[in-house]
């Protein structure tokens, strides 16, 4: 980039976790979601392979939004939900970095949710974290717009009247090129899906279960009991069929002439008929289909990557229109500037 | 038939017509001719804010004035010499500016009774004497038109749209313009449909041809070139101005620009003009809203681009959250206001003065900013070179104040050499800063300018986190300690005020004023006309001009101490004035209008005789 | 309503199109589509049975934005984007009025897109009409977020590099219950579908494709030539088979295992595999599915009301709240403000 | 054990400990018990920004001041006389505030190895004579809690967590404060879990009966009860009076009230407390953002709803370009700003006054609005009252300044009678008011107070339509007409004007004083304090506190001008000094402080007493 020295090629780097850790003392609840997700992003970064200094962490105001300064890489703790347009920007014009965004349920969806629905359909070249505890945890537990309808909070005393977005569908239906899901105390889990998001290029948005175990503890138990977790989580693999349960007695299938998807008991299908998972599919109706199967019970969350299809990013169109235009053009830019300052009509007193 | 040939020192003429006439186009022809003749020139185009009123009717009007002198001049001009109306409606709603004795140019095709009728005349003002007291060419301009394309291959509608060729071929002849830019124009405008450029010259031919032909204008006139500075000149609006200053900003700072904007009348000519040169290394994003504009253009300077967000009003008070932001963070970032008239919607094609007070003191919490406004269109170039030199060496954030009267009026510009603009270049922090040599202290200052260091993501070792929380001096680590907090208050307001800006220059001649008048941005034309005026009938008075709101420039105070009367003429309700009460404590004399237009020299003339003459 | 005389009872008032002009002058370009969008809506009024001063247009800034001055009812032509906030605290403080929404493709879907997301997920009882025109018209042509990709206008002389959102599908990933899309040309469409709007309850999501004849002719000549539109064209009808074509010759089909629909030659299927069109489905699957169905080039379009399902809407759940509070309440509001001043713990100075 | 019982004029008190260890509910106990006493009181709260920071740190400290004395008072107190400190931190924290001599009640059991360590200690304060100054009370909290509680049938947790009870039981006796609302209040917060309940009221009981045996609280102090007005009294936060405020607004007003907001700290809990009270005829609407909920509430405006919005700094900065709106339709709308410490998101726990230049200018275009702000807690219910009728009566947007210490602070509140509140009912426009008996003139003013007709939609015949574009006079019509933008910009300045607020009343008991403080907002109390302690030193000084920023008074110049020296203290850097200045043209003295800490009455007193000596 003119005016600053083109940045090293990336070294290849040995990093380790620790490397990823800041000097700041970490200022969650004890017991909060956040520190598992923290954990697990800190130990996933040196596969990257990427310089620290390469590595940006953007997020908006929240809890979940502290995240930044506890990555040891740079970072920007913005303002309330406009992370996605202030690392919009910083992406396009700065194609050399890796950027994430960390942000909220509230702080995305509520507040933030036009700059996220913009940042998917322009396939901008950010990796979003979206943390969903499904409340207001830094305000101190009023509901979120992925709250359930009718939930008791502090600001909604004879419970609220909002249905919640589904973070999914509305992904979805705003053009996302890649959608997954995963929770914040499956490390193993929530690694791979950071490695596909991490991979693909364009906006790769993530959601993530978290529990803020002060405002709404246990929202996702169901989903991490041991007792539960396999009945009720949907692992999903590329390439796979989708079967699931603790002996893999449920499926998947996708009943004709119906649009949605259902679960079945495995023994009663049979096999060819159990919904083949692929990520792939161009027709985003799929995808669709996958985010609408969770009961309000949390019965049938799929985790994993719904959909990751391939569109340039706005990132590499609006670079190439620039470097397109670079090419074309001859002289210094001091001689192009004064060629442009004496375009068109000029005349010339002596 | 020779005609006579008399001398002029200035004309002011008007092209007015519906908005479909095309008098934005026709007027901005007069005026290239006119530059190639070397006159100084000044121009007001004034449309409608509907895209495409109905046709025919008051609101559907747009006009087009331009001033042309063998002198330098400094507005647009009061009151048009030469009225040139298509139709009804444009007669009507410009007559009233006219003085008596002004000529007319009718379009007398189009004074039908229906057309008389969209605007309420019963009976044509061409016949009931209403005009009498001034000079009336009627004119069939349309079907004059038509009868020079007979044997022209193009539609009858093509044919009568090149009326308007036609009064400007029959205007240039008038005050004897050169008019080869025009063909070369008409050739390249028409490139696609060559029918249609033999057409339109026809049309402008046949107008020079019944200005030397018909009895009915029985003058030529010439106006001489002004004496100007030797150089190369354009003609340049106040947005085409901003355009070509951020790009020299690019190229002078070597730094790419990054605009983020979204479209808002009168300021999204600047994106489209910037969107035109990517080559300079210019990213433009329209982006969702404007809060999305400032935080792309934000991110964007993070990362070691000169940030940029052009708007207007209503786009700033948006914006206020994330400039607050940026004063926190003290990155570099330019957000330009061209000015329209408010509160809320108010008139976006009409120009105002009133966002001085936002651009000031419009953010929560103690979130001061440098503040600057251009004074004419072709220094609206110079203005932004200076934001993005402050913005880009003292790590702030700053607004420049344009308004849709500078931002679409035009004058010469003197094409500077450019050698000779700023040298832009920053140095991004490369090393750790700390004593101990390992530390990177984003917070440690510059002991001059007290700007902090621009590290930007991809320098190794020097990774840290910045946001909008309070942060410790130097470490940058959040921090709730009170002291600390009063003094980081106080640093980034002594920050602002540590910009260095030059001393306010007075425009005193004879050295004998005792009434200042203090103006800042788009009055300067008026009020220096005024005072010039004032000065010629044998008055004192002293003219100073603020192109920097904030920092204001050291020697104010003691300017304004110097004289007795301090008069601010202002489009707004007294912004300015409010301000230099308050910190000088000087008893300036506000004198507002808010109508949307530029105050004229004559009544600023009027009003400052008053104070000159009774204190 | 304290404070007010409670609205008279609606009066069976009959009156036409004629009561529902203003006397303002209508200030649309000529040719533009936005007349006939008015002479429509105008026509249409009489039939709601509504006093004109029960039914407030609402707008945002845009072209389309200067509807309500048009309308001899209430309005309000408020700020750029925020006409969904500003009528859902109209609708849900007054729920005896009928409060529709008038907005363009950049007032809803760009600076405005969040509150339309939000309004849809609450279900607020809003009729929005979105006048598409895929440009910007009012500030003389940049492109929109439903302009295509690569569009060149004044804000992109070497083509955008944006992904447009699809309205329809935005609107069904954000919960609309109600989802429909028609044209300006069509006025028997048009109404139709005003009339399915004006009966649901919670927002009406209405898509109008509208021709802005100065910044960008044409967008929708081929849904409107005579010699192409029922070919490009699908006309949903509830309960029908999805065919189309001038002999309707196409149809709509749901090919087995996938999720999207697919167009046919009518003769080369069996009756019985054609989409029978069910707004009503619960699964938004289905309606997400055909609001994928058009190509760029707009063959395959349908218009209709794509989707229509019951949920309590908002402005109902809040009122409700309310009316109970109130019903639970015993004394005059005077009385039980001085029982709230002096409850919890008081003490008493003689 | 009988001990000595001494008598005081007043006391402060700060428990300071872990955010974990319930310091302000105990805070809230004793004031309550206090308050029953009839002392006249004044608390504040001080807790860190994160939920719960670690355990045993500083930024996890959490605090509660309360002063409570025999005659009225208005501060929570400089300098506590005793600090209870619940661990290590709780201690470093706070000790720097301490006066020497001042009594500390520290909990041995916490001040481990590893507590010590993690504040920084690496000797006890309590072994190292540093607290020699002081008088140190080490009292095994934790451990006789537990001890107390060895038969009840409660965890081990949950009996080491009725310590803070223990700690309450033994101020209560040290303080003879009856004790029998907390036994009320502790049976009903633990309803749920009985075998909570007594052990709670053991550990309350337990630390009781300590400070009766044990020889180290020898002494017993008793505050007579206040000489305060006779009636009915309870102790009130700020933002829970603007809550009861709200629903009075509403009771009076018989108007349903519409609050859209969006959390934010400070600023949350007014629509917390709001949403329980639906009763009322009180919709309360969280809403997706700040822009949203400002709709929201002018939507509900417009139909004939009080509408309001709560919200904190940034969300004002958002909230400009709707206020902006607003004004251009004249309708009311009450925006609360409960200020903390800025810029960006700053300090959200801490209080400021820098907002007032935005609530007053932060809007493009000329937008003026009504300002208001509280001067305590129990004021914010009698300012948020009058804000309504401004609004209501006046058509139009009114901002309410209050902060995060008034709205947290709290106070006895002498409950008004219902009918002694203001009368706020309105007339909505019901018939043409054309003078042709059918038009309807949607602005046609009130020639008093300029306010235009409240027409709301279900009203037949008076179909109009409003917006943001610049109205015509009368009747609403869109108008780009120069003459009648400027009448209606005037108007609208005018309209704030025209507002009737009471003149600024004067505190100057000898009248002989010739320094003149003025304040604003929250400061009330320590400028208050600070006067009387001068005065009681024998000097003369005088007090005026504005409750209406905008308009201001009308005596206020009159006032300025008729004293020497005008002091303004401002958590903030000068802006209502700034404001004065430029409109009265008087050198009034700013002074300063933003340390997101309201002002000590000690050294505005320090500062005063320099003003009032040298001039
Ligand atoms: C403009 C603005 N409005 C409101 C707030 C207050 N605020 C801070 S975080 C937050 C919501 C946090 O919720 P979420 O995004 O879900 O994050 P969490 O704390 O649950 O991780 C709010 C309302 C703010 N800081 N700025
Ligand atoms: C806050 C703000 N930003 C920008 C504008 C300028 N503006 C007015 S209308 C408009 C877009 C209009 O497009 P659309 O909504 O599609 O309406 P159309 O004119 O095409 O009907 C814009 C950007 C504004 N008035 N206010
Ligand atoms: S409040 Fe909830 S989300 Fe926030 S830090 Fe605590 S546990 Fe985590
Ligand atoms: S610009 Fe386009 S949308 Fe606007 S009025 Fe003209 S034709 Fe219609
Ligand atoms: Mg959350
Ligand atoms: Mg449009």
């Amino acid at each position: 980039m003119a005016g600053r020295d083109a940045p090293a090629a990336p070294v290849a780097v040995k990093l380790t976790m620790k490397d990823f850790k800041s000097d700041q003392e970490v200022r969650w609840c004890p017991g909060c979601g956040d520190y598992a997700i923290l954990a697990a992003v800190q130990s996933f970064m040196p596969e990257l392979g990427i310089p620290r200094e390469r590595i940006v962490f953007v997020s908006g105001i929240g809890c979940s939004s502290r995240f930044p300064y506890y990555m040891n890489t740079y970072g920007l703790h913005s303002i309330h939900g406009r992370a996605p347009a202030i690392a919009t920007g910083l992406s396009v014009s700065r194609p050399d970095l890796s950027v994430w965004v960390v942000t909220g349920d509230g702080d995305a969806l509520s507040i933030g949710g036009n700059h996220l629905i913009h940042a998917l359909r322009r396939n901008v070249n950010l990796k979003i974290l979206l943390f969903n505890n499904r409340i207001y945890g830094l305000t101190k537990g009023q509901y979120s717009p992925t709250s359930e309808l009718g939930k008791i909070t502090k600001s909604t005393p004879v419970g609220s009247a909002d249905s919640p977005f589904n973070p999914l569908s509305l992904a979805l239906g705003a053009e996302a090129t890649f959608v997954a899901r995963t929770i914040d105390s499956d490390r193993k889990h929530l690694q791979s899906v950071l490695r596909a998001a991490a991979e693909h290029e364009g906006s790769a948005f993530v959601e993530i279960y978290q529990n803020c175990n002060i405002f709404n503890d246990g929202a996702f138990d169901e989903l991490k009991d041991a007792g539960t977790r396999d009945d009720y989580l949907i692992r999903l693999e590329h390439g796979q069929p989708i079967t699931f349960g603790k002996d893999g007695q449920f499926c998947v299938v996708h009943p004709p002439g119906g649009f949605g998807l259902e679960v079945r008991e495995t023994a009663s299908v049979s096999p060819d008929h159990i919904v083949v998972h692929d990520a792939g599919v161009a027709e985003p109706a799929y995808a669709f289909a996958l985010s609408r199967l969770p009961g309000e019970d949390l019965r049938n969350t799929p985790i994993g990557v719904f959909r990751q299809v391939s569109r340039p990013s706005y990132d590499n169109l609006v670079h190439s229109q620039v470097e397109a235009a670079k090419a074309k053009a001859t002289g210094t830019p001091e001689e192009q500037l004064a060629g442009l300052l004496t375009s068109g009509d000029t005349w010339t007193i002596i | 038939m020779t005609k006579q040939v008399r001398q002029l020192d200035r004309v002011v003429i008007r092209f007015a017509g519906d908005s479909g006439d095309g008098m934005q186009l026709t007027g901005d022809r007069f005026t290239s001719e006119t530059a190639q003749l070397g006159n100084d020139i000044s121009t007001l185009p004034n449309f409608p804010a509907e895209i495409r009123a109905p046709a025919g009717t008051l609101p559907g009007v747009s006009s087009f004035q331009v001033h042309f002198a063998d002198y330098d001049i400094l507005t647009p001009g009061d009151a048009p010499n030469v009225l040139v109306a298509m139709n009804p409606a444009a007669l009507k709603a410009n007559l009233g500016d006219l003085p008596r004795g002004a000529a007319i140019i009718v379009n007398t095709d189009e004074f039908t009774k229906r057309n008389l009728a969209k605007v309420g005349y019963s009976v044509s003002p061409l016949e009931d004497g209403s005009l009498d007291g001034y000079s009336v060419h009627p004119v069939g301009l349309t079907s004059m038109t038509v009868g020079a394309l007979a044997d022209h291959d193009v539609s009858k509608k093509d044919a009568e749209r090149a009326k308007n060729m036609f009064a400007l071929g029959l205007l240039s002849w008038m005050y004897s313009r050169p008019y080869e830019s025009t063909i070369t124009f008409l050739e390249r405008k028409f490139a696609a449909r060559p029918e249609l450029v033999g057409a339109n010259i026809a049309a402008f031919k046949a107008g020079w041809n019944f200005g030397e032909t018909t009895e009915d204008f029985a003058v030529r006139y010439e106006v001489k070139p002004a004496k100007m500075a030797p150089g190369t000149y354009r003609n340049i609006t106040g947005n085409a101005a901003l355009a070509l200053g951020i790009i020299a900003s690019a190229v002078r700072s070597k730094l790419p620009v990054f605009l983020g904007a979204y479209p808002i009348t009168p300021a999204s000519d600047i994106l489209h003009e910037l969107s035109k040169h990517k080559r300079f290394g210019v990213t433009t994003m329209q982006a969702e809203d404007e809060i999305a504009a400032i935080g792309a253009a934000l991110g964007a300077a993070y990362g070691g681009a000169l940030g940029i967000t052009t708007t207007s009003g209503p786009g700033v008070a948006l914006k206020g959250e994330t400039i607050s932001l940026a004063v926190a963070l003290e990155l570099p970032l330019v957000i330009v206001d061209v000015q329209r008239a408010g509160p809320s919607t108010g008139m976006p094609t009409k120009t105002e003065q009133a966002d001085l007070n936002m651009a000031l003191f419009g953010r929560h919490g103690e979130a001061p900013v440098a503040v600057i406004a251009p004074k004419s269109p072709s220094d609206c170039f110079h203005a932004i070179i200076e934001a993005s030199r402050i913005a880009l060496t003292h790590r702030t954030p700053v607004i420049l104040l344009s308004d849709n009267y500078v931002a679409n009026g035009s004058e010469p510009w003197l094409l500077p050499d450019v050698e000779s603009l700023p040298d832009l270049t920053v140095e991004f922090a490369s090393a750790p800063n700390g004593e101990d040599g390992t530390t990177f202290l984003p917070y440690l200052r510059d002991p001059e300018t007290l700007a902090r260091p621009w590290a930007i993501p991809g320098t190794a070792g020097l990774e840290h986190r910045i946001g909008g929380l309070e942060k410790a001096d130097k470490t940058g680590d959040i921090s709730y300690d009170p002291a600390n907090h009063d003094f980081m208050v106080r640093t980034r307001a002594a920050r602002i005020e540590a910009i260095q800006v030059p001393d306010v220059e007075v425009e005193d001649p004879d050295g004998e004023a005792r009434v200042l008048v203090l103006g800042w941005g788009s009055t300067y034309g008026p009020i220096g006309a005024a005072c010039r005026a004032l000065r010629q009938r044998g008055h004192s008075v002293a003219q100073a001009h603020l192109r920097h709101l904030a920092p204001l420039p050291g020697n104010l105070g003691e300017v304004l101490k110097s004289y007795d009367r301090v008069v601010i003429p202002e489009m707004n309700l007294g912004q300015l004035a409010h301000v230099v009460r308050a910190r000088y404590l000087v008893d300036a004399i506000p004198y507002n209008k808010v109508r949307g237009l530029p105050f004229t020299a004559a009544e600023l003339e009027s009003m400052l005789e008053d104070v000159v003459k009774n204190g």
